[in-house]
């Protein structure tokens, strides 16, 4: 029987990295966070757990009575915990994907693809970082906060949510070592005007050597001109619509800015999802 | 040891199973080699710069996808000097997909494709014809003759002519292509098809209407790699739907010499190896020594069956 | 109170909502009550006395079906005297499909039926026309005009024609129609198609090929939908693949003024009657006064989008 | 909200009667009862419980992780409780539906659509009857059994199988009052050749006043051409392949011959699935 990484009968040469598997995943659990939100944690030896920070994997999400998902739904990795080989999701349910995945049972076994894509990336000179994320954007940033910490860098973490209630990730957060700011509809803190003054005075403070977000166009467009405004370089996660999450179809595609001026389209499950700052574009 | 080899042609392949354009990048290197396949086959290639359609460009639909991808090309140029090295490294023939607006612009790309490292062309004239009224090449027999008649013209490589399934007779077509000196079909390209948005009331699709792939079209293009290839008698590839070693073996077995497998890839990124493994292990149980005997071999004669046996 | 009133010509139905062609009967009546539905359609029926296919004549596939019924049929009289009088006592048109293999016949039959309770002739032309190659009259525009032709000349009733998917451009032939005088197109009947037991090598269907109905096909009668609509001014019916409230609302933005559902009926009987209450809730919950303004409603202009929302 | 039956609002004249209904029913068990067979009992208020036997349901067959079921799947009722509101079935896992089947649980639900079809006749002037059934044929006989025995009807009960561990029901026949002789192809005791003694047997004991048969068409022809030597009445019920289950889709016909020596379709679904054994053709 051939393993999907076997060794090819004819292969002359080094073989270029398999650095992608395609994993039948014991779940260990999968649990409601809330009302909207899973949390899925799969066991899931070699390559998956290996997942940095910003990478995602595509996953299958099983068909039920009702639903009957055909595509993966990619997922940020929540946590990838190498050593006990364990890789972890947070998930909102909204469709037919994430409805029949909220049903797999612990003992059951689910497919994940990756890691796919790139991480976000530390510059081993920054000191302080500001990570600003909303809804499921927490998802993708929480455990950027948490490698920021492992490398001595300080983590303003700015949780934007339509109420206190709904901010999920803040004790992970707070856990990390990060500085948690919980800004939110209800009381309007979460309005751009009151964000941008919040990232002004942490740039004020010298805590912002570098900003990353996900989740929200509203508030990456903010940062992205935030940051020019200061020099501050910063890095964004994005999502599009996707198949394969492996470069093939072409289907994830977003315009972005380049450094001469123009527009080009690049595909957000391999050039992304996690882009500078800079170089997007409002979607 | 079952014999996987099959013939397209004066190629032989080790195995009959290769992706479909489109489907399919060198990234899929990361997760198997390609030694293992029959073939490869490119994302079909334009000379002209080509940015593709507006986004969404998919939406799943039941147990399959619409894609408007469309061709986004950075023409020919790029592709031999970037994509093509990408391959080399692998044991697979690299069959190289083109298209072009006009007759002339077929010839003219294949011309320029005629390099070592291209082991056969396959040209996708499921594109628009600029020349006449916009409809797709492959839809009348009377332009798919005239490009195909281009085609062999301007090379002696294999020539692989991949029909659209959106046409009232594709054996017509099939026969054209024949006839013009095609060495092998591809039975078929997406189908035209549409998903709306009922709660937003817009198309799914940025660019409205789509290609419609996956398991959902399997039994279209079955039947039309059945009528092609009682048609022809050149090799016919058959592709649509085909996610696993059943629907491969229904193919061969609906006279199709090879299979392309699309967006399974997508959905189980080691489909085709499966379906290789899963061809030797079928031919094995049911004691086929050669997987070529396979095709064709539907027993569509003496059909007047009305049988249920009893369940014991 | 929503108005889910459409009008299809000179008739309005009391909701958009009625059986496709041969997938429908007074055996439902046992379930629920045909008063309910916008109309009911019979199963198609000829003049000739015809058996029916050979079994198997029918397969699933997916999601979806083939079958290969063929039109069984006791012909005209026993139509008349045995099948009509079942409909009497229901309240909902009676829409009388018909076939036959020639132009003249289609003529004969429409007379013989141009009799009280019938409220229109639907005239499925995806039947073969023996006069000239064999090939349904739906697949050309020519012999759509033919046959449309002798039928408007054969009945003042009006006259909804159907047409066939398996056609490269069904806009042309449904202009066909229209132009020569049909009152509505039914757009559109099964897919030709195949499947294969891998077992037995044997076609899956006694007749070898057999037409595709269900969700699997919708992406394709939806398109079809649209490109009709779009093409022609008179009423489109839309049928293929409806099997839940928001797919009827899919064809209704697509340009559809009604729906017929067909296979969906088989998985679940209850479904035009959940479909009628599901439009009514629909309309009710988007604040839509008359299901009739749903039609055609698809917002597909200004369809550059690049958008995905953050989810909150 | 409208409910299937409801009076409609136009409704001029006496309803006929809704005989048939689609029933959400709750699923009170379903167990393996040997390594190929479930029987799965269903609590079916109404319509349902009142099946006859020889009647049939459509039954809707759950998705799972890898089977998609989508038509229907055509069952005998096995037993109809109507006091206790109660419906089962008895079934093989054999593809797709049957393995979904397999899957539901206690406290699920399942949608039924019957009662279907015609069942079997019991003449009242009967005094014994003989019913011979194989494989799952032995579901669809099993009730008929019982309601003989209910009406004072004497049942001799003929079951045939691969081998004794594999006869089913036996006990169920037997409680029902029936005389139940095993027959099985281990000790050649199945041959037609040896049932037809049997029935010869039977025949000169007075007990066969009526045939019936479910499951082999082998044993069908044999009870065939017995029964018409010895102007024994009797009845089979038959299978085909079905979408409908109604009468609508004329996929299920099968060729019978007709009093005038004519063959003729029938639908199973509609017209049987229950039919005189004198008109019965080989299937
Ligand atoms: C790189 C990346 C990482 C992501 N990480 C997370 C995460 O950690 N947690 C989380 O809850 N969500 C995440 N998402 C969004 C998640 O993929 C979608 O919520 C999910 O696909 C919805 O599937 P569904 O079937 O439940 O919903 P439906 O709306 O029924 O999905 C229909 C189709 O649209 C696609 N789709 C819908 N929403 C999105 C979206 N926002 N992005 C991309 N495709 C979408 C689906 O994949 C599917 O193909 C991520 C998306 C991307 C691209
Ligand atoms: C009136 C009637 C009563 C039946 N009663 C019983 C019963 O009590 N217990 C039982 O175990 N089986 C019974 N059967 C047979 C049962 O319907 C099939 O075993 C079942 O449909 C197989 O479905 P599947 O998806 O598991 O198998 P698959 O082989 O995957 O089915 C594929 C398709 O073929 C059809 N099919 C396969 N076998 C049969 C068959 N023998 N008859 C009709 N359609 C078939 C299926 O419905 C499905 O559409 C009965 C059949 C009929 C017609
Ligand atoms: C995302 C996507 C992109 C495609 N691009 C091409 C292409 O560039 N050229 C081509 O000939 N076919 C293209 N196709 C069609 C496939 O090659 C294939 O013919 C079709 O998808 C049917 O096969 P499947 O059902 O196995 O996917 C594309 C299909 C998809 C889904
Ligand atoms: C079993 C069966 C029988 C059919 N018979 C007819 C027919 O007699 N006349 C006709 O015009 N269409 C016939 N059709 C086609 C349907 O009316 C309908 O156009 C088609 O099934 C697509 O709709 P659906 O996907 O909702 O089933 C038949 C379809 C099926 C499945
Ligand atoms: S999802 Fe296929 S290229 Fe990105
Ligand atoms: S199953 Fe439809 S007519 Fe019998």
């Amino acid at each position: 029987m051939l393993s999907p990484a076997r060794a090819p009968s004819t292969a002359p040469q080094a073989e270029a990295a398999f650095d992608v598997a395609d994993t039948q995943a014991l779940v260990v659990s999968n649990t409601a966070v809330n009302s909207d939100y899973f949390h899925m944690v799969l066991e899931a030896d070699g390559l998956a757990a290996q997942a940095r920070a910003g990478q995602f994997f595509n996953i299958a999400c099983p068909a039920t009575g009702n639903d009957l998902p055909y595509l993966r739904r990619p997922m940020s990795v929540y946590r990838a915990a190498p050593a006990k080989g364990q890789v972890e999701f947070l998930y909102k349910v909204t469709g037919a994907g994430t409805r029949g995945l909220a049903t797999v049972r612990a003992g059951d076994s689910v497919a994940i693809l990756g890691p796919l894509g790139n991480g976000f990336t530390l510059d081993p000179n920054w000191k302080n970082i500001v990570v600003l994320g909303r809804g499921v954007g927490l998802a993708t940033l929480a455990p950027l906060a948490e490698l920021a910490a492992e490398q001595g860098v300080g983590v303003t973490a700015i949780l934007s949510a339509r109420s206190r209630a709904l901010v999920m990730s803040v004790e992970r957060f707070a856990k990390s070592g990060a500085t948690v700011e919980v800004v939110t509809d209800e009381d309007g803190s979460s309005e751009p005007a009151a964000v941008e003054k919040l990232l002004e005075r942490l740039i004020a403070q010298g805590k912002a050597d570098a900003f990353f977000t996900c989740g929200s166009n509203r508030l990456m467009l903010l940062m992205k001109r935030v940051g020019e405004k200061h020099g501050i370089p910063g890095e964004v996660a994005m999502e599009q619509q996707m198949a394969c999450g492996l470069g093939m179809c072409f289907c994830c595609v977003r315009s972005f800015a380049t450094p001469d001026g123009d527009t080009e389209q690049r595909r957000v499950c391999l050039e992304g999802p996690v882009f500078a700052l800079r170089e997007a574009l409002s979607w | 040891m079952v014999d996987l080899r099959v013939k397209i042609g004066r190629m032989t392949l080790a195995n009959p199973v290769m992706p479909a354009s489109g489907t399919f990048s060198e990234g899929l290197a990361r997760v198997f080699s390609f030694d293992h396949l029959g073939a490869v086959v490119t994302k079909t290639i334009t000379a002209e710069l080509r940015g593709g359609n507006p986004t969404p460009r998919v939406c799943e639909v039941g147990q399959g996808m619409l894609n408007s991808i469309g061709i986004p090309s950075k023409g020919v140029a790029n592709f031999i000097d970037k994509i093509m090295p990408e391959y080399e490294r692998f044991s697979a023939p690299l069959v190289v997909s083109v298209s072009a607006p006009t007759v002339e612009l077929f010839g003219d790309i294949v011309r320029q494709l005629d390099i070592p490292g291209t082991a056969a062309i396959e040209a996708n004239i499921s594109c628009p014809n600029i020349e006449e009224d916009g409809k797709a090449f492959a839809m009348r027999s009377r332009s798919t003759s005239a490009v195909v008649k281009e085609l062999r013209a301007a090379t002696k490589l294999p020539l692989w002519v991949k029909l659209t399934p959106n046409t009232a007779d594709v054996a017509a077509v099939a026969l054209a292509a024949q006839d013009q000196g095609a060495d092998a079909l591809v039975v078929a390209n997406t189908i035209l098809a549409m998903s709306i948005d009922t709660e937003t009331f817009k198309p799914r699709l940025g660019n409205i209407l789509g290609g419609y792939s996956g398991p959902a079209i399997k039994p279209i293009a079955l039947r039309m790699t059945y009528q092609c290839a009682k048609a022809v008698s050149i090799p016919v590839i058959g592709c649509g739907g085909i996610a696993s070693t059943e629907d491969a073996v229904e193919f061969l077995l609906a006279g199709a010499t090879a299979v392309q497998v699309g967006t399974a890839t997508f959905v189980k990124p080691n489909t085709m190896l499966e379906i290789v493994d899963g061809l030797e292990a079928f031919c094995q149980r049911k004691g086929i020594a050669k997987v070529a005997d396979l095709i064709g071999a539907v027993r569509d004669t003496d059909m007047n069956v009305d049988k249920l046996e009893a369940l014991p």
